[in-house]
């Protein structure tokens, strides 16, 4: 039986009551992901029953807290596929979870060392690197790209050196929706003695994962892009490293014993969790990931396959100087599209889609400024798809980027 | 679904392009750009004493800044620049303020009234009154009055 | 009339509906305050009307997050009593801003500059500091306390010298509950040129402030301490000192233009937020703090003094070696008393407390080893109350702790 | 409201002290502490072969933890090494598992069963076993086995 993405938008309160404006078409959710009542309730639920900071009390409620935070914590490892769930950090979302690494693996480079990332790579996964090579003269290098907005995984053999301690890639591009091949990468990393980060804010969503399997070390992504909650993301590593690694960020329910000079820490998770973590939201992100992990899967990704074919073929259909970025049609990609239209400016797109179509687009440069810059573009036009998508929000996309050429063309 | 936010005069105006030519002597110039969004402005003014001589705009930008250039441009020759800082207080204010009312608008700008409720736009409509400001304020004894 | 605390009682679900445990008298605020309905109402109804990504959308949905964000910004800035929303940067709590400045500070220290903390400090503005001089050479240095538990602020001028670039002290000490008294310390400050950082974990949830007063040049708090949700926090910051500040902690939404080598930031405050901001944790928190705005403040602050008076003379009257560390009776404190039992540990007295009397307590060290240290208590126990505590709290607390000396002693 | 953590026998064995005394002649030490709430136990240890002959037991730390030091001190005294380190599995796979069966505890330590519920305080019933196995397993010959 076919997928039906309106058992999925059931769950979403947002969906079901449509504001006075109309319709929603929402295609931004490679931005941020609608949230589905069930996550909203489970936090609700835990501000209203279990309120209180965790990790060390020992009253009722700091007790059931904790129980429900390193059970979420738990949910996440199941998740990702990991069996110790103590490989799970968390953390303020994708952006916090690589800011982490990169000020703490900073401790313990050496000037010249190379950190490899990616021209693909989204400004997250760029500016805590270069922060660190200001600070400490090492160098940030950049795998190229392919003209069809994939890393040029060709190089990758070349560039991976002795010096490089890290390479850094996403797993799945925000703009040209490419999925990084890290079965070679991770053993060209390795054998160099170098570790492989893998910014997964764009391929969580797409359902549990065996992370094993990709061969990295480490994986960030954001809870809000996979249905939960904002405020928090994970940071997970394999937990012979993380033991390995000082941490850069500090402060309360991290450290073992605190000296005026110099103060040691406790074991991963909590060396990593500085502070009063986001409790409620960890527990809100476990419940967005169970509840995913329930759908039906394989029926919702070849149905965001179809429905991301649909809208590359109608837009190639349409005349007008529309370039699509990314892999062509029958490549694999995410499920999301973006493009760029000759003498119009994303935002004026955005503007009328949303106006005249009720579609919600993002325009811009997506955060990935390096990468429009190298295919040459002023920023493009992104329709990105979730499990709740459905034909009739192509046929208003399309309908509307038809209108869109008639005006402002 | 309301059309108002681009409504013919606007893309009338963005289409514009005859002030996009450049100057040939400019007594001053200024590039600005909104980093949210991408755009960027140039401005070339000749001016003599406080009064506008001429002026051209080139924007890569969306359809509401071009909007908002290619008005301004034709404008400015002849104008006062006091009198062009004004208008751009008067508009910044226009689309700011809380009341819902697009007699506040200075005449030539009425039509970017629908711009109003949507406040991340608001800096498409006034970059380019940003560009004339930091290219005039830069010469002596003007900008600075 | 005297303050009512059950009129802030009754908008809190978690007090109105006691667990099959009986009551609660929740006596662990200073670790975490419970959310009143009106918050967790809140951020349900953004969840469910406007859930977007903020800064860029020019959807509806994303029209309608941002500019609820910004209004949480303002309402953040109305309760600090700052003209400019643009100084207030939403973190992922206090320890996160702590961190922020600690590493963004840290870019423009050289070699033997010297920041200046106190022996009373939370580890969250101890660790971040100890990171940056392990990294880069610069001093940590501590001023001391007095025997009650204040920080000793005759030391200042001595130890504020030309090298110190930064003094970062407790606003409110969560052990002792001493307050620092800011007026004469912002002065030495600044006449060597130094920034005066503000930790108000303790002190913000006081009610509005009027921050400039303070004579900081930065302040932090965590959210889940002023009624608000986990997650959140804020960093308030000088907007002529933050737009001079280049941030270490990077990512999309915070830079104006990227490079390969270099890139450059946009204006305060969103160069200090990297990455999607916990935008509906801010709006529960904007929530928060207007809720806390509209009680009777004064009233609220004469009944926690006298409460907090009682329970400093109820444990004084009580018989076996009970020691109150912080400023004695009838000196300004925060409302929380920490105490140390003779021969008892802190986690067995708050487990009875907990299993026999309702009463939650926490034990330990607070997160401030150095101070425990210093006094030569081996952990401490610690009741801190909140606007809805009351006479009762009180009893089962003073009842409890007899009977703990009893079954403990 | 319960009173069952802290029943008669737990704080009778916390409050007894005679196996606080220092051992003339260890074979082995070891201090172990618990970060999260800071309990310290020191255990010196005389073994022959495999046999444990006398241990000695300081405990700073909460009730638990000392009584459940007070009971192991006590019955080491010509215990197995190999034992005790089964007993140690057994308490703490008691401890952890899901079902609630007071049973499943060795017999000398069922007075713990009401901890099973407070997983923060298990570190500190199992403590006092770790301190011994640091200490013996630093013995060249013994602790590998
Ligand atoms: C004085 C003080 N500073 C800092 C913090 C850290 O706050 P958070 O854990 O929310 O980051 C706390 C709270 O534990 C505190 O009491
Ligand atoms: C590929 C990629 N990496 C990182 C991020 C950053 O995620 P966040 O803003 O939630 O920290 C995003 C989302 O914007 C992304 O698409």
């Amino acid at each position: 039986m076919a997928f039906d993405s309106g058992l999925a938008a059931v769950d979403f309160s947002i969906l079901r009551t449509p504001g006075k404006e109309g319709e929603l078409h929402y295609l931004d959710n490679a931005a941020m992901a609608l949230t589905p009542d069930c996550v909203i309730n489970a936090m609700v639920e835990h501000d209203t029953l279990r309120r209180s900071n965790v990790k060390r009390g020992l009253h009722r409620l700091a007790e059931e807290a904790t129980e429900a935070f390193e059970e979420a914590r738990a949910a996440v490892a199941g998740y990702l596929g990991i069996k110790d769930p103590d490989e799970v950090v968390f953390t303020g979302g994708a952006t916090a979870g690589i800011n982490i690494l990169a000020h703490s693996l900073g401790l313990m480079f050496e000037r010249n060392d190379e950190v490899l990332i990616s021209q693909l790579e989204h400004h997250s996964n760029i500016i805590p690197w270069q922060v660190i090579q200001q600070r400490q003269g090492i160098k940030v290098r950049y795998l190229p790209i392919t003209s069809d907005g994939r890393i040029n995984l060709e190089c990758a053999e070349e560039m991976i050196r002795s010096r490089t301690k890290i390479v850094s890639v996403t797993h799945g591009s925000n703009v040209t929706g490419a999925i990084t091949d890290t079965r070679n990468l991770s053993d060209l990393v390795h054998d160099k003695g170098a570790f492989l980060i893998l910014d997964g804010a764009q391929t969580a969503p797409g359902g549990p994962m065996e992370l094993n399997v990709l061969g990295a070390d480490f994986y960030v992504f954001s809870g809000h892009k996979v249905y939960g909650p904002t405020g928090v993301g994970v940071l997970w590593g394999r937990k012979e490293i993380l033991k390995n690694i000082s941490p850069a960020i500090g402060g309360g329910e991290m450290i073992r014993d605190v000296g005026l000079e110099k103060s040691t820490f406790l074991d991963p998770p909590h060396r990593f969790e500085a502070g009063t973590p986001p409790v409620t939201q960890a527990i809100g992100l476990a419940a967005a990931v169970k509840w995913l992990a329930g759908k039906d899967l394989n029926g919702m990704h070849s149905h965001l396959r179809r429905l991301t074919l649909r809208i590359m073929e109608g837009l190639t259909e349409l005349s007008g100087g529309i370039k699509i970025l990314g892999p062509e049609t029958g490549m694999e990609r995410l499920p999301l599209v973006s493009f760029s239209v000759d003498g119009l400016h994303p935002h004026d797109i955005c503007q009328v889609m949303n106006d005249r179509h009720g579609v919600a687009l993002r325009g811009g440069f997506h955060c990935a400024q390096p990468l429009h810059d190298l295919l040459e573009v002023d920023g493009s036009t992104r329709a990105s798809l979730a499990i709740y998508n459905n034909d009739k929000d192509v046929d208003a996309f399309l309908n509307g980027m038809e209108d869109c050429l008639k005006i402002l063309g | 679904m309301n059309n108002d936010l681009y409504h013919d005069q606007i893309i009338k105006w963005s289409k514009k392009t005859d002030n996009n030519k450049r100057l040939e002597n400019p007594d001053c110039s200024a590039t600005v750009s909104n980093p949210l969004c991408g755009d960027r402005v140039t401005i070339e003014v000749e001016i003599e004493g406080d009064v506008i001589k001429d002026m051209s705009c080139q924007i890569k930008g969306c359809m509401l800044c071009r909007a908002s250039g290619s008005i301004l441009a034709k404008l400015a020759g002849g104008m006062k620049y006091s009198e062009l800082k004004n208008m751009a207080l008067d508009l910044e204010q226009a689309l700011k303020s809380q009341t819902d009312n697009p007699e506040s608008f200075p005449e030539t700008y009425r039509m970017f009234y629908p711009v109003k409720k949507h406040r991340s736009r608001h800096s498409c409509v006034l970059l380019p009154f940003e560009g004339v400001i930091k290219s005039v304020s830069g010469l002596h004894g003007i900008g600075d009055k």
